[in-house]
Parts: C-alpha cells; structure tokens; sequence
C-alpha cells in the first residue's frame, strides 16, 4: 500500500488552491476551473509530455514546465497565461500547421477540430512559417475507418489508446523526427491489420481528422474522446 | 584478488619487460588503423622473426597525435616514429639500437606533447588495451581493489565529491552528487549505465578511451556500483565503433577472469556484472531518458524529467548514467585522492578534459589538459596553428549543442562556465577548429540538419522546429532568404530553446545562436547581397547570374 | 485472448535463425532484447525484411508495430538489402569542413544514386553516418567495412572505379 | 473631402471570398456609400489605382500573373487585407504542392481519353513551382481566414478598417469556417 497522498497547497494563477500530492498542476488547474491548453494530453492515458501547449512558468524556475506531468509542490507559484507563454503555444500552433497539409477547409473534422479550437482560441489568424507540403498518404482500406496523414499531429493519442485501454498495440510510429508517421502493424495497410479489432478508439480520441469514421464524413458528428474517463472509473470502482 | 595478487602480476610484467626490454608499441586505435597499422605491425613482427632480435612488438591505444600517424613507439628510449610505413619496418628494425630514420622521429619536446597534462589518457599508448595484465601493472584496479577492502560506499562518494569531478558527458552536473543521490535512493535493484554513445560529429575522446585503455572505464563502472549499491552495469556503445566493442568484450572478459566482475568480487559482500548494450545510430539516446529507453529494446524517445533516473531510471530503478570519461577519471581519483585531483583545473572545474582537437589545425589528435587552460594555448600552441597559411575563424565545441567561438574569445580559460558565457558548452569534448574558408551560415545551416534528422520527433518544438529552422537557413545558403526569415530564425531559437522536452531540441539553436552573436554580418550578406564570403554557399551563384 | 507460451518455429533451417534464436535466448526471450535481437539479424542476413521482423516480434511477444517502430527509429537497421558493396561517407563535422559534403556528390554522381539507396544493379549501397570518430583522418570513409583516412576525389573515383562490375 | 477607396482582387480562388462578399445583401449598399469601389472583378475597371486605401485578397499566388499581380497592388495599397483561406493559407489550391508542376500538367491534360492530348503552352500563365499564401510574397496587414469568411466577418472586417480601427479577426472567424 502507497502510504495516503499528502494535501498541498499552491497558488495557480494568484488563486489558491490546495490539491493531492500525486495530482498534476494541470489536475489542480482544472479542478479549479483554471483551462491550460492541451492537445497530446488526454484523460485516462499515460502522459507523455510531448506537444507542449500546457508549459506554464513557475516561480524561481527558469525553465517552463509542462502542467501534464509535473506533480504539484507545496507553495509552488504557477502561472498559466503570460505573454511569453501565449507566443509559444501560438507558435506550436504554427509549426504544426505548417509541418502538414491541414487543409481545414476540405477535412473532415472542419469545425470538429482540437487543432482548429486551438488555433482560434489563441488568435492564429495565419502562419508565418512556410508550409512544408510534404506528400503523404491516405489511407482507406479499413472497412470501417480511414487514417489520413496530411491531418496527422503525431500525438499519440491513439497509440496510447490502443496499447493501454484496447491492449491491441495495432499502432506506433515508424521513423524519427518530422519524417515519423503513423503505422498499423507492420506498416501495412489499416484494413490488412493482423491485430486491430476494429474497436474505433482510436478515431474517438483522435483530436483531428486522421482518424475517422468513413460512415460519418461530412455528419458534423463530434468524436467523443471522453469516454475513457467513464472506462476508467468503470475499472477504478470494480477495485 | 588483494593488493598482493595484484603486485604479483604487475611484477610478473615488469620482469617480461626487462627481460626483453626491447619493444615496437605500434597504435591499433581507429585513427592509426584506418592507416592500416596493423598491416605495419604484422610487417615488424615479420621482421623481428626474420632477423631473430629480442624485442616485443605489441598493439597500444592512441598516442594522440593523430594527424602523423600511424604511430610507433619504440622502447626503452620513448623514441616516438611517425608517418610509419609498411616498407619501414626492416629499417625500424635494422636501427633498434640507434637513433631512428630521421624522417620517422616525431620528437616529443613539442608543445603537443609538453602541454599536456595525462590522467584520463595516462595509460593510453602505452598499454595493450588487450592485456588486463598491462593495465594491472599500470596500477590498474588497485583503486577497485582498496575500495572493496578498505571503504565503506559513502567514503568512496565522498572522495569522488571532494575531487570536484564534474559530468564529462558535456551538462557538467557534479559526479559526487549524483552518486550520492542514487546512492541514498531506496531501490531493490540499482544499476550504473555508462553512457558510450559518443553521438557529437566531430569527437572521438570516449572511442579512444575505449580502445587504448577499457579497463579504466570498467574499473570505474565498478567502482560506482559499489559506491551506490548497483549490482548490474550496461555499457551503451554506438554501432558504430566495433573495435571499442569488441575490447570492451575482451575487457569484461578478462575482469570476470581475475574476478573484477561477478559475485563476491575481492571477497567483499558485493557482486557485480557489466553487459554491453549496442546503440543503434540515434544521437537523441546520448539523452539519459532516451538512452534508458533504448536498453529496455524501444524506441529512443526522451520522457520528461523529474522523475530523474537517479530517483528511477532503467525500469524505474534508480540508476547511476555517466559517460566514460567520467568513470575513466574515477580510478585514479581514488588511487591519488580527491584533493590532488582537486588541484588541477579551476575554482569551478575541476581536472583535466580530453578534447578531440580537429578540423584546420595543424596538430590533429586527442589532447588531455586542464581546465582553464585558454583557447589559445590549445589551438596554437598544442594545435600547431592554422595550416596552408589559412586565417583563424572559429572553433566550434560541444557539437550540435554548442557554439562557435570567434578570435576575440581566444584567451578564454576552458571551462564549463567560461564556454557557457561565450555561447556555446563544454560538451563532451569535440574541438573543431576552423578557418576563413568556412562560412558561418553554412556551418549552422550543416548543425541545424544534424539536428533535424537526429530530433525523435516526440516533441513538436523540436520536431518541426528544427525542420523550420532548417528550411530558412537553407534559405539563406541558396539566397532566397529576406530580413523576415531572420526574424522567424530569430524567434524560432527562442521558442524552441525554451520549451523543447529534452536537450537535444533546447540546445538546437545555439550553433545558430552563437554564429549570429559573432558573424551577423554573414547572415546579412547572405540575405541582402547574396554573398557568402567564403564561397561556399549557392547564393553567390545566383548573384552572378543576376548581375 | 488467451496468453500463449508457445514461440514461433524457426522461420527456415537456414543456420542463421539458430543464431539469431541464440541471441533471444540469451536474454531470455525478453522483449528488452529487441534491439540486440534486431543487431543480430542485420548482422547476419545483412538487412531486417518484414518476415524477419515479424519473427523476432512473435518470440519476444513484441506488438508488431512497436518492432517496425524501433527498426525504423534506428539508423543503423535497413531494411533493404544491402548492396555487395557499401560505401559509407562519415559527415561529421571534421569531414564536413574538410569537404565530405562534396565528395558525396561525387559519389551519388559517379553511382547516379542519392545516398542511402543501392545501384540498380545491386552493386554498391551508398551511406552516410553521422561521425565515424575518425575525425583525425578527416574526411573519412568506410569502404566494404575498412576505414580509409584522408579521402581525395582521385582515391574515391578510382574505389568506386575498382568496384565495377 | 473625397471617399475611401477599395478594392478586391481576385487571385488563385473559388470566388467563394467574393460570392460571401456580395452575401451581404443590402448591408453592401448601406456600406458602399462609404467608399468607392475602384478595383474589382465585380466592376470593370481594367487598371490597378495609383492608390487604394484597401484592397481585399482573394486567393493564392499560384502563377507568375498571381505573382505579378500582388506585387503591383501591395506597392499601390495602404491596408492590404489577406481575404479567406486560400489568400491566408493556400488552402485548397496548395493541395497540388507536393505535386511537381509538370506531372500536374500532364496527368490533367494528357491520359484522359481528350480528343487532342496536348499540355497548352500560350496565353496561359505560367503555374509557380508552389502555391504560396499572399503574405509569402508581399507584406499582408490583416488576415481574415475562413473557407470563405461569413458576410457577417467581412462585413465588420470592412467596417473597422472604414472607421480606421484594426479589428479582432480571431474573434470572427478561424481557419475553414
């Protein structure tokens, strides 16, 4: 037995909030209605710190920290929104627009979108990087689903899903670097998957339009990544 | 083993040697044997056969001096030849006795030699990496052995302490601590990593340790087990250094022989065992989390820190990660105490620091001096000056995560804070000098490739960044480049220094950082008159056919 | 789904899987010995092809795609065969500056290959690593598994000469 | 005191932006009495103004003409207005960018069972390598995404620039909408 979470208290955004010693600043934040931006971050899967948005400044500390995984402190001083921390989530926003072909226009998930909400959340009216248009596939041979790479923000979401809640692992990523891509099995098309089970997690926590249901394009059906959080308290009051 | 045992074999060598005391140390380290030394060592040992002469002819590490290689080092007089051929070997042979061919002296009264202070590379050169006895009688694991016998583990972490001995991997966080925290760390299973991954283009220190002398590097792994309580060491090497790994093979060997590795080493409650981990090409496993990953057999990816591995490293063990010439200093801090290592280098650090010294510089070669010792001193002096009548430039160090440094901070004393004012880090030791054909904007252009191949791709400031900042310094090296690319360079080093996940994508910008900090005007040529004044970039190609 | 014990046969009675078998076993079919596994099976097939991969996988109970991941990840796996002959450019720094980057243009022309592919005719496969450490001999190759120091455009044209077929 | 000019161009686009434009019904003609019109493919003036106050952009820079056209009205133009996704983005005309331009040409003009399989080669502009957003080319003041942007937007967009207030375009639309 883990010996019982002490209580801390610490100031977020001049509020003072008291949470568990094995909460998150970003847990602490949003039980107290303070929003910190996500995107890789989703409710019931592992963290992996990985698309930064939720860096927030803590005082006596030169280096950002990202909300998701780093455990609240006792009399830590964190803040959430300030200039500096505006221009880099701007900025991550940017870079992912241009590192693919996110045609929001013509996508599937057009106005269904974590990454578009984002962009307008922090005044993304255009992207000052040049747009990298690199070629890439669509992939449809899964009765079911499609997987397109242009919407494609490597976050993860649905290698988590598939590994720790379906048990599957029908995804992880091939390469390294901006060359990394998505894969099912072996590299191999989705619809030729030894291991899928055709479950669909995987499209409900994408936060884009990579993942989709063939059957509902264009239906303005919202994915509902939310329902890991009922599994998980399914599996947590079952213990 | 005991202390006895091991004089015992040191005597044992000491009387081969003057029995014959007669000897062709031939360098079989990368740098010699992409010369084809050992073609030359085979040529003495047919003539030493043919001619029926006592003398030895034996395989050593690197003696530094690469750029005159292949090397040979003749005993008992220390007679250094360079430039060695296959067609020498019966003159070689012929003048044993006298003076050499005067063409063969390399003399070793230059300051090359005379500059330089040996405690990393003390052995290397002059013992057979291949032969643990060679390393015994080089006092080799007596530190180990009085450790075992005569410290408790906290004594052992306190010495390493008080030697002031900092990270060689290039961040410089103290060594003493570290133990001291993994140490302290309650763990059923601890285990030491060296980190051999020597990913940094440009240096070689950690595979010429490994070669010329890796049983220092084992001594010292097992050192730190004992001192933090480890029962299982990993040796991560790149793929790319199979003659590191095949002595490293050897090495471990020969310890579990004599019984340096196994259980009950020196009839101590302390059992020990070292396994060696091949790298698979991916400089981001330098990264401690990344290199962590990797042993586990998964994808190289960093994870945020805390919790640190110190706190839970190799499956959520505490674990001990240091580079090989941190552990290759440990022997000797504890056979000479902390205090005298102490006494080499500056207020802040601490000792010597093998530098791979390369790139247009006269004297090209593995260099050990001590800290503070300025810039200068060791590209002029210990470097021998810029060649071919070429004008000085910059040197760059710490690889794709450091900086250029320019003429005006030549004097600066090496060390990690001095390196760090200027722009760029110590690093793990790579020295690259260069001159007035370099251009500024090509070489960050080249770091910034470097770094975009190499980033994991987990984070997306890193990932795409990179790929970003590539583009527009790509840009700027084919002229296509306006003052508003500069900005979003600009901006770009910012962002993705600070919110990166891992070192690798935080120090990313600094090769830009530090080549715009001393040779702006380049970037501005190459923006605004298409010109690269070194001649090097495209730009000036379409200048001409505009003009 | 049931938990099989049971691993996968050895894919033919070519000797080399005993090897590669030998490798697991030795880690005791842990799935953290994918990578020495992996090392293995390049060293003695020359390259990892998806039935290889699909092997080392089963016998480690590794997910398919984490294996393909962690090939991918790794510069040093390929998993295209390798021509009879390699020729590796090192562009580490010291090479770099000392002109490596020209010589492999050198080398793509005179083979009419980018680096990192193999003649069509299987002859040679054309690499880069990022440094060799033989930064001394800088600019370094590695031809067929020798390290040559000290490369000129002449002594690279007339290697790639001698490999003609 | 003479009025405020205007005027829209019409680049590599739909002529959805200008169709969402003309959404405004009768708010146009209240509008309109605020400025003059002098540049347009709603009106036929044939040259650019020597100097409009404001001019809103339609569509890429897709082809030497495009790349031509910007430049002339960027260097005749006070506040230059970047209008709907493909003039901000690129959007759906960049889709052809991983594309190279000669492939394109053939696999629209040749293999399609036409009659004279041929890629035209006169009077047309020359397609760029690369579709590029307008601020690629030229400085851009402001930008309105949007795939097109609501009458609504566009109809507060003009009115803020006409009273001489920069207007919070983030707040009225986003990228697709």
């Amino acid at each position: 037995m883990n010996p019982a979470p002490a209580v801390k208290t610490l100031a977020i955004d001049g509020i003072d909030v008291s949470a568990s010693s094995d909460q998150t600043i970003l847990d602490a934040a949003r039980e107290n209605g303070i929003s910190i931006p996500t995107l890789c971050h989703l409710d019931g899967l592992t963290e992996v710190g990985a698309c930064r948005m939720c860096l927030v400044e803590l005082k006596g500390s030169t280096r950002l920290q990202p909300a998701c995984v780093t455990l609240v402190e006792e009399g830590m001083e964190v803040t959430t929104r300030t200039p500096r921390l505006e221009k880099y989530r701007r900025m991550v926003l940017e870079l992912l627009f241009a590192e693919r072909n996110h045609v929001c226009s013509v996508c599937v998930a057009n106005n269904m979108c974590e990454l578009q909400d984002q962009a307008k959340a922090h005044g993304v009216t255009h992207v000052r990087f040049p747009y990298r248009s690199p070629e890439l596939p669509v992939d449809v041979s899964h009765e079911r689903f499609a997987l397109d790479h242009n919407r494609c923000i490597l976050c993860t979401r649905c290698v988590r899903v598939c590994n720790e809640i379906e048990g599957a692992h029908t995804w992880d990523l091939l390469g390294r670097g901006v060359n990394s891509l998505l894969i099912s099995d072996l590299h191999q098309p989705w619809g030729e998957s030894d291991t899928c089970t055709s479950c669909g997690k995987c499209v409900q926590v994408c936060p884009t339009g990579a993942l989709f249901d063939k059957s509902k394009v264009g239906g303005k059906v919202r994915k509902n990544p939310d329902f890991l959080s009922y599994l998980n308290e399914m599996r947590e009051g079952l213990r | 083993m005991t202390l006895d045992e091991l004089e015992q074999i040191a005597n044992e060598v000491q009387a081969a040697k003057e029995k014959s005391p007669r000897a062709l140390n031939v360098c079989v380290a990368a740098g010699c044997l992409s010369l084809h030394s050992d073609a030359i060592k085979s040529a003495l040992e047919k003539e030493v056969q043919r001619t029926g002469v006592n003398c030895r002819v034996a395989g050593t590490g690197c003696m530094g001096l690469c750029s005159l290689g292949p090397l040979v080092n003749r005993e008992p007089d220390g007679q250094l030849l360079k430039n060695v051929a296959e067609a020498d070997a019966a003159e070689i042979v012929e003048k044993l006795e006298s003076v050499p061919p005067e063409r063969l002296l390399c003399s070793r009264e230059q300051p090359f030699f005379q500059r330089q202070t040996a405690v990393v590379l003390e052995n290397s050169g002059r013992i057979n990496p291949e032969k643990i006895e060679e390393y015994i009688a080089a006092e080799g694991y007596q530190a180990l052995v009085r450790a075992l016998t005569e410290m408790a583990p906290a004594q052992i972490v306190q010495e390493v302490s008080k030697s002031g001995l900092r990270g060689r991997g290039g961040a410089g966080y103290p060594t003493g601590l570290k133990w001291g925290t993994v140490a302290k760390t309650i763990g059923t299973t601890k285990y030491v990593i060296c980190n051999a991954d020597e990913g940094d283009p440009g240096a070689f220190m950690d595979r010429s340790v490994l070669e010329s002398d890796p049983h220092r590097v084992l001594e010292g792994m097992i050192v730190a087990g004992y001192a933090v309580g480890a029962s299982q060491g990993y040796i991560y090497v790149r793929a790319e250094y199979p003659l590191a790994i095949k002595r490293l093979q050897a090495a471990i060997r020969d310890a579990r022989r004599l019984g340096f590795l196994g259980s009950q080493i020196c009839n101590a409650k302390f059992s020990f065992d070292i396994e060696i981990r091949i790298g698979g090409g991916a400089f981001v496993c330098g990264e401690e989390t990344a290199l962590i990953a990797s042993i586990e057999g998964r994808r190289g990816t960093p994870r945020p820190r805390p919790p640190f591995p110190a706190q839970s490293g190799l499956w959520q063990m505490p674990t001990l990660i240091n580079n090989v010439e941190s552990f290759a200093n440990i022997p000797t801090i504890l056979r000479r105490g902390g205090e005298w290592y102490a006494s080499l280098g500056t207020k802040k650090s601490k000792g010597t620091k093998v530098f791979a010294l390369c790139g247009k510089v006269r004297n090209v070669g593995l260099i050990e001096v001590p800290m503070g010792t300025p810039l200068r001193q060791i590209i002029f002096e210990i470097g021998g000056g810029i060649p071919d009548g070429h004008r000085f430039k910059a040197v760059q160090t710490g690889g794709p995560s450091g900086g250029c440094i320019p003429e005006q901070s030549l004097d600066l004393p090496v060390d990690y804070e001095s390196l760090k004012e200027v722009g760029s880090i110590m690093g793990s030791g790579g020295m690259i000098v260069m001159d007035d054909s370099a251009c500024m904007v090509n070489v960050a252009r080249y770091f910034m490739e470097f770094c975009m191949s190499e980033s994991c791709g987990k984070c997306i400031p890193c990932r795409a960044g990179t790929a970003q900042m590539f583009e527009l310094l790509t840009r700027m090296t084919s002229g296509t480049a306006t003052p508003q690319d500069l900005e979003l360079l600009e901006d770009l080093c910012d962002m993705v220094s600070s919110t990166s996940l891992c070192g690798l994508g935080q120090s990313a910008p600094n090769p830009v950082l530090s080549t715009l900090r001393y040779f702006r005007e380049e970037y501005t040529e190459h923006i605004v008159d298409k010109h690269c004044r070194a001649g090097v970039c495209e730009c000036n190609h379409l200048a001409e056919v505009s003009a | 789904m049931p938990i099989t014990s049971k691993r996968p046969s050895l894919p033919s009675s070519d000797k080399r899987w005993r090897i590669v078998a030998g490798t697991m076993r030795r880690h005791g079919f842990a799935r953290e010995a994918l990578i020495e596994t992996l090392h293995t099976v390049q060293e003695y097939f020359g390259y990892l092809d998806k039935p290889s991969l699909r092997f080392v996988a089963a016998s480690l109970r590794v997910p398919l795609s984490q294996a393909y991941g962690v090939a991918t990840f790794y510069h040093y796996f390929t998993l295209k065969p390798p021509g009879k002959h390699t020729c590796l450019v090192c562009l580490g720094t010291a090479c770099y500056i000392k002109g490596a980057g020209q010589l492999l243009a050198t080398a793509e022309a005179s083979l009419n290959v980018k680096a990192g592919e193999t003649t069509l005719d299987g002859n040679v496969s054309l690499v880069t690593a990022r440094c060799i450490g033989s930064c001394s001999m800088a600019p370094a190759f590695i031809f067929d598994g020798e390290t040559a120091g000290n490369v000129n455009e002449n002594a690279l044209r007339s290697k790639l000469a001698g490999w003609k077929n | 005191m003479s009025k405020p000019t205007l005027a829209t161009v019409w680049l590599d686009g739909c002529s959805g932006c200008h169709m969402s434009i003309l959404d405004m019904d009768e708010r146009l003609v209240e509008l309109s009495e605020q400025f003059d019109l002098v540049y347009s493919p709603l009106v036929d003036y044939k040259e650019f103004p020597a100097h409009v106050d404001i001019a809103l952009i339609e569509g890429s820079v897709s082809s030497d003409e495009d790349d031509r056209k910007i430049r002339l009205v960027r260097a005749h133009t006070r506040v230059l207005v970047s209008l709907g996704d493909c003039a901000v983005t690129g959007n759906v005309p960049a889709m052809r960018n991983p594309i190279p331009v000669p492939e394109l040409l053939d696999s629209v003009y040749k293999g399609n069972g036409l009659l004279q399989e041929q890629v035209p080669t006169h009077c047309l502009p020359t397609l760029l390598p690369r579709v590029r957003p307008v601020h690629e080319v030229v400085n851009v003041d402001v930008f309105v995404p949007g795939c097109p942007p609501s009458a609504d937007t566009i109809f507060t967009i003009i009115s803020e620039l006409l009273a001489g207030r920069v207007p919070d375009v983030a707040a009225l639309s986003r990228f697709g909408a």
